[in-house]
């Protein structure tokens, strides 16, 4: 038992987070924004010849064969450097989404694209109203063999507008426990894309509206109507991902304040020297190792103790999205002033604190979730 | 104690609520409504102009300067009529609340008749000129400078430096600004209360863009701007004390003018949360009841107030009236967008625009850092109120 | 509209202050509570003396014939000195109940009594789960006209163990809603009054219990069926003179607070310089201050205004018990170990607290009781 | 990364789980599942000497000393499964867990010949004598003065002052008391860390009563109280150094037997709820989550602290861990009351005895003071951890 990343998995964090100061910092951010995709597409290119798109893929499918320890520490570095990335998208949620719920023939068609980073996937999983899938799902795959169709409207999706590929999570007529998901190209005829603007300036999501996209059953994932458990796998280690970038913008709030409140001056000494704002740092920090405590140990399970994913997923995304927005909130108050400014940093952590717990459940959802296991019996309430 | 109100104090409420009415359902029906400062600039002079013209913009003041001398109680009553009616935000507050009621309490008797009556009439507005980039929390560390230059009777304030959250400052007429009057003058010595016209070559203006995606607050630049030597208010060199005088005109009438637009919000998130069904989750039922049983006593906490004020006292609710407001709304900006779930996150416009709900949220996290900043709250009024030791300052 | 005291109701308060300080100081109060009936008879004899036990009894029934105001004003400087007296229990509970719902003539026999300080009455309003009456009541009325019977159990009577007489909350057999009040003598054969120990020393209750008690028709207050509407009202007196006793509390464990931290010197100075202390003690004053409008203002309402009575006294309840108990809280961890001894007065105050929020709907029922009503439009959300 | 365990490791959890359940079921079944370090006294006793006896009392030091030498994740395989047991709690705490690990690191060779055999068999039972009426979150104002007296080589220690919240005095045999050896210093310096014996005529122990209405706690007076020259640990004057290290050991594997009675009152909590039905009450299962999430993130940051041990480094989670527990289990206490509703309110005896629940309430109010208070921990997390500037101290 030894649970603290070791020498290799500190070397991936450490050249992650000089890529990424080197190639992705504010200035860099701000240039970005202002146009689509949102991201940097030089970069992601680098993400692939790194082999970071492909980590977490197991090395017969052309990754590193590394695990979800590994693809989380990305992750949490993405989140520190507040990086718009459709790394999120395509290898934390679609990527998992193939290993758990695709044949064979499909993984080994799609995970080696993935792992080259030649693919972009975008996934079509949410209804209108944003609930964690498969709730308020509103797109029917209708018809037999050849002749299917896909019809109905999905929002929320990350990155929709620059996708490559999409993953529809769509539902039988008239039964939406049989859920499928259709692997469909971006530019299908019937596919029509609406971005939004969203709160979060960095992670761009889109409305899909599928009118009667023809599809064949080589392009619905295994076995149709039977993709439920592999939606839900999937989520899980999404949400662990998401923890972990949540993580990575808390720790840097709290850095950033530190370094902030030890220059600037009032009264003749530095803010930082004041009991008050000491105290509130303090506060921050102890969220921030909690934060550290709750996503690395899920990471850990989902690399080693599936049973304990759910629990764990739940524990990490609600914890840590709830850190991450109140470190965010401090961060802006203890910065005064310049904290609300649009040229400051500090509201696009907040904004990015917000969204990341909307995302996928949020905190109160993951912890009504948790209740219903362990009021259940599924875990001991317990601790040991 | 007493909640209720005399016969003549009635008859004024009738008086302006059968106004109000007639104005927001007649000439005026597209400003009702409309809470916040930003906007429909033309429109709202507009209606700053009506009201000074039907003797409703100021009516505290004395008659000789543009008010009806009305006491608290009626200032409360048109307040709540004001609210009521649905009447916009005041494009004249920082004249209204700040600037007049300052040149009224410290200014010569030259200076009222020049400034009051036009402000009373909505025809000329104010904006504060405080803060500086190093000098937030810190008020009394300004460096915007003035000097007096010019023979004998033609002496002008000449002023130079940066002023900044500037708000009101891309339309004022003039501004008050906290300047240090004498060379190498530290702290709260030697700064002086200058009345400035906007509209000259020295100033200049720039928006600053918040979070929010707006621009409602500036940095306001002096380059040689001038004003005349007499525009100063109280003595040169008081200025700090004529400041702190105006920061606590800010607790008073207008703060059931802020309600009201505290109350729009909360209906706001009512409204989504009947329906979208919310309204039946217990734990948002819960978060519905604090903030309402907040804003029912920021009323009554404002009630007792202008009752101390009227018996001449700052009484201790008023230290504490600006942390519950502003943290009372942070939390109510969480709770909107809680209400609105996932589609609160959508913007209502390209590129960057917000409906009143998400706006909230997010211009609500400045509340609690300008006009002092909790922690500057808190040392208040540990110090003021509680009597504290103060803290300990490096030599 | 003059929303402050007035010079005759600062005089009830500052000789209220007075021969609290004198006759019921902590002292005092350590004596009393080690025995039965858990406070000082003489001082109550001396509350009848000065009238305070009528004071807001009609003239016409030997009151003083003041208001809510002034009861409030002697409720919130009981709370300030945490005295335990049966005053709560008789003149802010018994006394508007037996004022709402009894016949004149059951007017004329009781009130006079009350106002004179002969009488202690305990209210038997709360089932055995102790919540907010007529909820979970649990005692029968039967019978008809002579021949009628009390059968049941009441708990959570506060001074039960010392009461002269008695009002007993009853319902109809099988008929929940036709609520009825009796009056009977505490020593009526067939009941048994059996004392608990509570966490909050100073408000002893008891159980009791009622094994066919036979009372007649001029035992039954007002019409029997009909005192619901009574004792909703006498409930929300009384929340009103609770919220009071609970701002009084918030205010003396400030006070008892601040003068502490002024004294206390660690690291060379006193602790109330540290700016964490001042935070904490500036919120605790934040607090106060609400509590005071949420309660003087209530208890306005409870002369001027009784359409606003319902909204003001769950406003005035659950806000006045929150401060109060955070209050306390900051008290003890302020006070650091010695706040935490049986010998310190934080612990009484606290415990008040905590029993006072519980006492007739807890700050959480409270608020939903408000939003039931403004949902339903009762009120508008709104302020103005 | 890794949670799994060795081979070796998984044995040595199979030979606890076996010892301890034939234990508990057998000889000590009556101390099943008694968390709390009060009540049945002699029991205890003998469960501390089984414990030594089959030498589990102290795994983790050198076997000359009575340990096993165990590894950390030993140790942490050992208090799992000794709280999956419901093992109770441990009457030698302070000796197995602050005095036996300080000298083990700080002690002379005959120090640990003497002090800690009888430690790891269960033999001797200690308590701490640091806080002193005036000296709490300041510890380093320590009045307790210590001299040496007498001839040569029968010099001894005569300590006089007075020590307060001392838990365990009251059947403690020694005390590890923090005293002031130089006349005249101040702060840290000159203080020395000596072992007392508790049984003499110059020490009386007085019980503290508590708001729980129990007596937990003790007041310790020394009043010529005697031990020998060498009963010091480190130099004399060092007793700071060496009463620091033992703060830095109430971190450990000692904080997960900690959890299991949190665990244990959690548990309390969840049966409650489900016996009354307030499990299907929205608000109460957000907040039984929060407790849940709580509880977990302490067990993977104890874990981490460990780990962290194991690589010899104080790591930043540790710094945290004390005001995270206190803060949660303050909160927790809370949400018992919620739970039991008016009924946890009345008491389960005269004069004033608790069940689990309740006394949890009133109990966990002292978890934020003792052991550094929030206030003292915020402190040493900002200026340890991140660096901020120190406090400014008056001269």
């Amino acid at each position: 038992m030894q649970f603290v990343h070791t020498d290799e998995q500190q070397l991936i964090r450490t050249s992650a987070r000089d890529l990424l100061r080197s190639r992705a910092g504010p200035a860099q951010r701000r240039e970005l924004l202002r146009q689509a995709p949102g991201y940097d597409l030089q970069l992601w290119r680098t993400f692939g010849e790194l082999g970071w798109t492909g980590l977490a893929i197991p090395q017969a499918y052309g990754g590193a064969g590394l695990g979800w320890v590994e693809l989380c520490l990305l992750a949490e570095e993405q989140g520190r450097a507040l990086v718009a990335s459709p790394f999120f998208a395509t290898c934390a949620l679609a990527a998992p989404l193939i290993a758990a719920g695709a044949a064979e023939e499909q993984r080994r068609a799609l995970l080696p694209r993935i792992a080259s980073g030649a693919l972009r996937i975008a996934c079509a999983l949410s209804g209108s109203d944003g609930r964690p899938p498969p709730e308020g799902n509103a797109v029917v795959l209708a018809g037999r063999d050849t002749q299917l169709t896909l019809s109905g409207v999905s929002d929320f999706v990350i990155h929709g507008d620059s996708a490559d590929l999409l993953l529809v999570l769509a539902h039988a007529p008239e039964s939406p426990a049989e859920l499928s998901v259709a692997v469909i190209p971006a530019a299908a005829p019937g596919v029509t894309i609406r971005p939004h603007t969203m709160l979060d300036l960095t992670r761009p999501m889109s409305r899909i509206e599928l009118d009667a996209v023809r599809i064949t059953r080589r392009d619905v994932l295994g076995e149709p109507g039977a993709s439920g458990n592999a939606v839900q796998e999937a989520l899980d280690l999404a949400r662990v991902a998401l923890a972990s970038e949540a993580l990575g913008g808390a720790e840097q709030v709290l850095e950033m304040t530190t370094a902030y409140v030890k220059e600037r001056v009032q009264f003749g000494r530095p803010v930082g020297s004041f009991q008050a704002i000491k105290h509130r740092l303090a506060d921050m920090m102890t969220a921030v190792e909690a934060a550290k405590s709750a996503a690395w140990y899920a990471a850990c399970v989902a690399d080693e103790r599936p049973e304990e994913l759910a629990e764990a997923a739940a524990i990490a995304k609600s914890y840590c999205c709830d850190a991450f927005f109140d470190c965010a909130a401090s961060a802006i108050q203890l910065h005064g002033g310049i904290g609300f400014t649009w040229e400051h940093d500090a509201h696009l952590y907040f904004k990015r604190a917000r969204a990341t717990a909307t995302l996928l459940g949020s905190p109160a959802w993951q912890r009504e979730r948790l209740v219903r296991r362990f009021a259940a019996g599924e875990s001991a309430t317990p601790v040991f | 104690m007493k909640l209720g109100f005399t016969a003549k104090e009635e008859r004024l409420r009738a008086e302006a609520a059968a106004w109000l009415h007639a104005q927001l359902s007649g000439p005026f029906r597209d400003l009702r409504g409309l809470a916040k400062y930003s906007g429909e600039l033309a429109r709202r002079r507009e209606w700053e102009r009506a009201l000074g013209a039907a003797g409703w913009s100021c009516i505290g003041w004395p008659e000789g300067y543009g008010g009806r001398g009305a006491s608290l109680a009626e200032q409360v009553i048109f307040a709540e009529e004001y609210a009521r009616a649905g009447a916009p935000g005041r494009l004249g507050y920082m004249g209204v609340e700040l600037a007049g009621p300052t040149i009224l309490a410290c200014g010569t008797e030259a200076q009222k008749r020049r400034f009051l009556p036009p402000i009373a009439r909505g025809e000329e507005l104010w904006c504060q000129g405080y803060s500086e980039p190093n000098a937030g929390s810190d008020l009394a560390s300004v460096r915007t400078r003035a000097v007096l230059r010019g023979p004998g009777s033609g002496k002008e304030w000449v002023v130079n430096g940066q002023k900044t959250w500037t708000s009101f400052a891309q339309f004022a007429d003039w501004a008050f600004v906290l300047c240090r009057t004498e060379e190498g003058s530290r702290g709260h010595q030697g700064l002086s209360y200058l009345l400035i016209p906007m509209h000259q070559a020295g100033v200049t203006v720039r928006p600053i863009r918040q979070m929010t995606g707006g621009a409602e607050f500036n940095d306001t630049f002096f380059a040689d701007a001038r004003t005349a030597a007499d525009n100063v208010v109280g003595a040169p060199g008081d200025g700090w004390k004529v400041a702190m005088a105006t920061l606590s005109f800010e607790r008073g009438v207008s703060t059931l003018a802020q309600q009201m637009s505290f109350a729009n919000e909360l209906r706001a998130i009512l409204s989504a949360a009947e329906a979208n069904g919310l309204i039946r989750d217990p734990e948002i039922r819960q978060r519905l009841a604090h903030a309402h049983i907040g804003l029912r006593l920021m009323r009554y906490s404002a009630l007792r107030m202008l009752a101390s004020a009227e018996a001449g006292r700052l009484s201790n609710e008023a230290y504490t009236y600006k942390i519950f407001w502003a943290s009372w709304r942070k939390k109510l900006g969480v709770l909107a967008l809680d209400v609105l779930g996932p589609r609160g996150e959508i913007a209502a416009d390209a590129p960057y625009e917000w409906d009143l709900l998400p706006r909230l949220f997010l211009s609500s996290r400045a509340d609690t850092i300008y006009g002092g900043t909790n922690q500057i709250q808190r040392n208040i009024i540990a110090e003021r109120a509680l009597g504290l030791p103060r803290e300990s300052r490096p030599g």
